[in-house]
């Protein structure tokens, strides 16, 4: 791989991670809008190689637990954070938050705060952009516990049988909230799902970012071609609890030590210094400035007004449509 | 103008906004060479093509969000659900996702989606095919709901709806396909939000929509008999609901009628009943009445199917109860 | 196979038939209530085959297409045609129809006018026996096209998982009303969509009514000793279109002819016959006994009175119970 | 007499009515283990074993069919369902399937399940995981709806919804878990299907259910001081509702109020408002005002959020309105 990339893999994780750190020191002074924060450290893998591949006005759909592909997909790190304490100056007015995140302009169609409820709407992007032959390739990124809902079944069967440029990303972190995947799951793993829609289905390995962005560039290549779909599932572990306050009682330490160990960033970092590709002072570099960079978006987010109480009434309907 | 059936006015609307919008699509079961459960996108296959009519696989939930997709990302989506009972099965669609979208995300998102679907009984197709499930749609701030009673209507509405930015539930039905009236060659939109007076009248205002406008007016007929002048408010959407028209008639007759095919509980006809003794409690003569369906699950007998949504004689007596009370007051 | 049994498949097959033919015939006469009918003519050797392996008190749940399931499970045709007719005698006091027909006592669950409302249903039960390892078997018949509802995706990967007492039979007739089978679904067969479920699926000739109960024996043997759920995909056609009045301009006259060539009541009579299993005169006196049972059927049904209007608020709750 | 929070009440009901019941059975999502996402069957699985502590995949519409299917066969069930709002998932199986079979199938069934969830806002969950849906369940024929206030009236009704041979939806509120009152340490029930007077009164009936009651009662408080003696109904039971109590306290103050969360348009009081019409509408010293969400999908900020649901103050508004209207008449 080219130096410049994996340098830049390197940096889109750590950036992540940070944020998502961030996201956690600032929600313990209480400093964010309600509680519900699904942090991804310790799966920055997933988003930034896959989102390492796509182009611009390509399409993403995300999750509960999305930060981690929106920040992948270029989002400005301000207008974010200030979504997630509720500001006016938020994506969404704050009227999204975390979990309805969204940016259509940059490709991106929304987080959901329904497990299971993108597959539709990305399946749809990926229609219209089959359609108009515009060569658009749309994610949908998805949990491993999300494969159970019916529309899941819906979706990957209609993209298969019309051979949508689509890919299906499962971020299979084991765990569905306390669930574990042989809980859930019929079959031990997602990708042999994938011959029931008659699409390529493949394991590959979340922790390494490298393999994760090769899996991708074969997968949305294939999109892009007209070849259809692929389901993709990177195996992955969120290092915190589902969300704050879960004590993760349903896991075992020995288990979390296990993935800790295969840190995607520490891991890859280590790799790239080792191999020569990064130094330790451009690592710290590149931690000062994700600083600063994290800490401009805080004090924006800190200083900007709560929505107004008009606000309450308006973007319920597009005004003046319908006349 | 002409006289066409409800049926065709629909299938007019379709095809010249199909004509209009070259990126519009249309998703549904049996929509293709089959033409729809009711015949109303016969021949559209053929004209517009697979991918622009294209039919889906029994996966309400699945189709409904699919077209949510395509309209976000800007292609103008129309849906067929075959059969509006079958809208259970894509609520979170419509309720949690296409509803919300526009708000959870700051208005900065487009949802220009029909979802169009047939209700109502009559039919002796038992519980399962014969609901009127309107009332779901009220409380969800986002949607805009249509019940056109007319080819007219249903002509001018779909069309407006078609264009409409944002997302509307557009619910015909199924025994109003075979009804005719005058509809122009020429194009025209009707806007949605504005109630339509079909028959003026100073004794009271029989309020409806979809079938039982139908029934409302023939009530209307039959009391003048008893030398009543009944005037027939047409609501033609139900979100937004046209206040204004509802309030200045119920004001001017001071008694009103509601009439829905749906079950009387928590229907349509309670928010209205509601509305008027907020906004006409001091000039109203009586109370406001509802004729509506039985809080029963539509049976598949005919002889009971009948009794459990409304007559019009039951239409007739419930006016004429509003007007005894009148006179005693 | 015992000569016995055979004439009894052979027996129901013609019922199932001559049953259907009825429907259709007091249908043009008006006599039925509404107009929704969806005869199940030329599939009878899958309801046939499957039920002939159940025992009394196992569960099945039906379709929109299901009367062959419910004479296979030994309906009254008194109180079934009743039904139909939308009379007060009718199983279901007139309230349920051809699309919600059922009987507890039967072990019959429901038909159901929702494509793919029953797996859920049919499952639960299941569950149900597991949990009291009552050594009952519930069989869930739905057509090709349920099986691209959510619904199926969830119940079969929950009876995978949980390794219940349950087989799922497709009927697969290649058409979902006008759809055929290779524009709904990803996969050629439906059989192939077992694997994601974890449990056996086999494709089945559903016109040998023999190999249909081969297989169901099979497969009930299966789920009856505890070892799980099995997918029988039973391919079939129906001879006539979706309901009344659809004219079937979806499929070709060819096929229809290749299809109706394997009539499986005739194909199985023929065998019996040539094999000395079954008399020309016996297959006569069956006939004549089947006509005169719907006669009666149909004489009862004519006689018997429309439900009262009083009936109409009954049964919308089990009064007295909530106090 | 003991003091416990709501969250206990309904633990007791399950641990009580699952020890009574040795084939009652339990559905859900990381219930079992992790004990629910607001710990209600904390500890159950430990005791009542896997198999009747069911986790289940995240897949409701399966789970509610699951669950029926085990009722149908006499497994009398309960489902969890996390949020209120996933519980458009689970229409088709709730509405078409469990709420209609005893009626399709001729009272030859009977589906003895309850329905848990919770909903309600207040916790910045933004607009997927807030909303009030009981309205939806009103015109249902076949379904139960409770929603208790008070851990008193939570464990009693969940005790007697579980014991009911009839689908009931049993919907607590994520604001109440934590609220704490009397509850005895002997067994008790409560019948389905009663609303309570909380607080007797003289000059208006404020009507309200669920956490809403809680600031009705606040609201009654602060009225004292205006000189305002409210009665303060609770409906506890939505289906069936208690129509006698609920006119009888009217009658009795000729003036009311109805109080809930949700969506004012097409909500529950909506239904209250229509019915007080149709039978109180002589006495009635003013119209019937309704108290209620805002018509916008819940927002996640937490200024925006307080607006959008009713507040106290605005109920004692609304009521001072009411007295205000009375005099000039
Ligand atoms: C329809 C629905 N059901 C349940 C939930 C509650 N819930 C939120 S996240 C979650 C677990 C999701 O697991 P998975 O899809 O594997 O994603 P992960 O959290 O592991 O990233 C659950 C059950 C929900 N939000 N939506
Ligand atoms: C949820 C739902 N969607 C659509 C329909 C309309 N419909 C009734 S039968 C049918 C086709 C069913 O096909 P299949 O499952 O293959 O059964 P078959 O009719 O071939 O026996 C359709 C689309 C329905 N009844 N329910
Ligand atoms: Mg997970
Ligand atoms: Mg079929």
């Amino acid at each position: 791989m080219d130096p410049k990339v994996e340098k830049e893999l390197y940096s889109m994780m750590l950036l992540i991670r940070r944020f998502e750190e961030k996201v956690l020191e600032v929600f313990s002074f209480g400093k964010l809008a309600g509680r519900m924060f699904h942090v991804c450290i310790g799966q920055e893998a997933v988003p930034t190689g896959v989102c390492s591949v796509l182009k611009p006005d390509d399409y993403i759909t995300s999750t509960h637990r999305g930060h981690g592909h929106f920040i992948a997909k270029n989002a400005d790190l301000k207008r974010m954070m200030a979504e997630l304490y509720g500001k006016a100056t938020g994506y969404c007015k704050g009227k999204g938050g975390s979990m309805h995140i969204a940016d259509i302009e940059l490709g991106h169609l929304g987080a959901n705060g329904i497990v299971g409820g993108s597959f539709g709407i990305a399946t749809g992007a990926a229609y219209a952009s089959a359609f108009r032959r515009d060569k658009r390739v749309t994610v949908c990124f998805f949990g491993e516990g999300a494969a159970n809902q019916g529309i899941f079944h819906e979706s990957l069967n209609m993209a298969g049988l019309w051979k949508l440029p689509i890919v299906y990303v499962c971020e299979n972190n084991f765990y569905a909230l306390s669930t574990p995947l042989e809980r859930s799951s019929a079959t031990e793993t997602l990708a042999e799902r994938a011959a029931a829609y008659d699409m390529p289905g493949q394991v590959v390995d979340g922790m390494d970012v490298a393999a994760v962005r090769k899996a991708a560039l074969e997968a949305v290549n294939r999109a892009r071609a007209g070849e259809g779909p692929t389901l993709l599932e990177c195996q992955t572990y969120r290092f915190y609890g589902h969300s704050r306050g879960d004590g993760s009682v349903y896991r075992t330490k020995e288990e979390e030590e296990f993935w800790k160990a295969r840190c995607p960033v520490k891991t890859f970092g280590e790799r790239l210094v080792a191999e020569g590709k990064l130094s330790l002072q451009e690592m710290e570099e590149l931690e000062k400035d994700i600083e600063e960079r994290l800490a401009e978006a805080c004090a924006f987010a800190d200083e900007s007004p709560y929505p107004s109480l008009d606000s309450l009434y308006e973007d319920v309907f597009v005004e003046g449509s319908g006349n | 103008m002409r006289e066409i059936s409800y049926r065709q006015a629909i299938q007019e609307a379709l095809w010249e906004e199909m004509g209009r919008d070259p990126e519009m699509l249309i998703f549904g079961e049996d929509i293709g060479l089959y033409g729809g459960a009711y015949a109303i996108t016969k021949g559209m296959q053929e004209e517009f093509g697979p991918e622009r009519v294209r039919d889906t696989p029994i996966s309400e939930a699945g189709t409904v969000g699919i077209a949510a997709g395509a309209s976000v990302v800007g292609a103008r989506s129309v849906v067929e659900i075959m059969y509006i009972d079958f809208i259970t099965l894509a609520m979170d669609q419509i309720v949690n996702q296409v509803a919300k979208m526009r708000y959870m995300f700051g208005g900065k998102v487009e949802v220009p989606l029909v979802l169009r679907t047939q209700g109502g009984a009559g039919r002796s197709s038992a519980a399962q095919h014969s609901q009127s499930l309107e009332r779901w749609f009220l409380g969800v701030p986002g949607l805009k709901v249509v019940m056109p009673a007319t080819p007219y209507d249903a002509k001018g509405l779909l069309k407006t709806a078609i264009r409409d930015s944002n997302p509307v539930i557009f619910i015909e039905h199924k025994l109003l396909y075979n009804t005719k009236g005058q509809v122009p060659s020429e194009e025209y939109t009707i806007p949605l939000g504005q109630a339509e007076v079909k028959k003026e009248g100073a004794d009271l205002t029989i309020i409806s929509y979809s079938r039982m406008l139908l029934y409302a007016l023939e009530a209307a007929n039959k009391l003048k008999e008893y030398g009543i002048d009944a005037e027939v408010l047409d609501l033609r959407s139900l979100q937004p609901l046209d206040r204004e028209t509802l309030v200045a008639s119920v004001k001017k007759t001071r008694c009103a009628l509601v009439v829905e095919e749906g079950c009387k509980t928590g229907g349509v006809g309670a928010e209205i009943s509601a509305i008027l003794t907020e906004n006409c409690f001091r000039g109203l003569k009586s109370p406001v009445r509802r004729v509506a369906g039985e809080d029963v699950p539509i049976p598949c007998s005919p002889v009971l199917e009948k009794a459990a949504i409304p007559s019009v004689d039951q239409i007739v007596r419930a006016a004429l109860n509003s007007q005894k009370y009148q006179k005693q007051i």
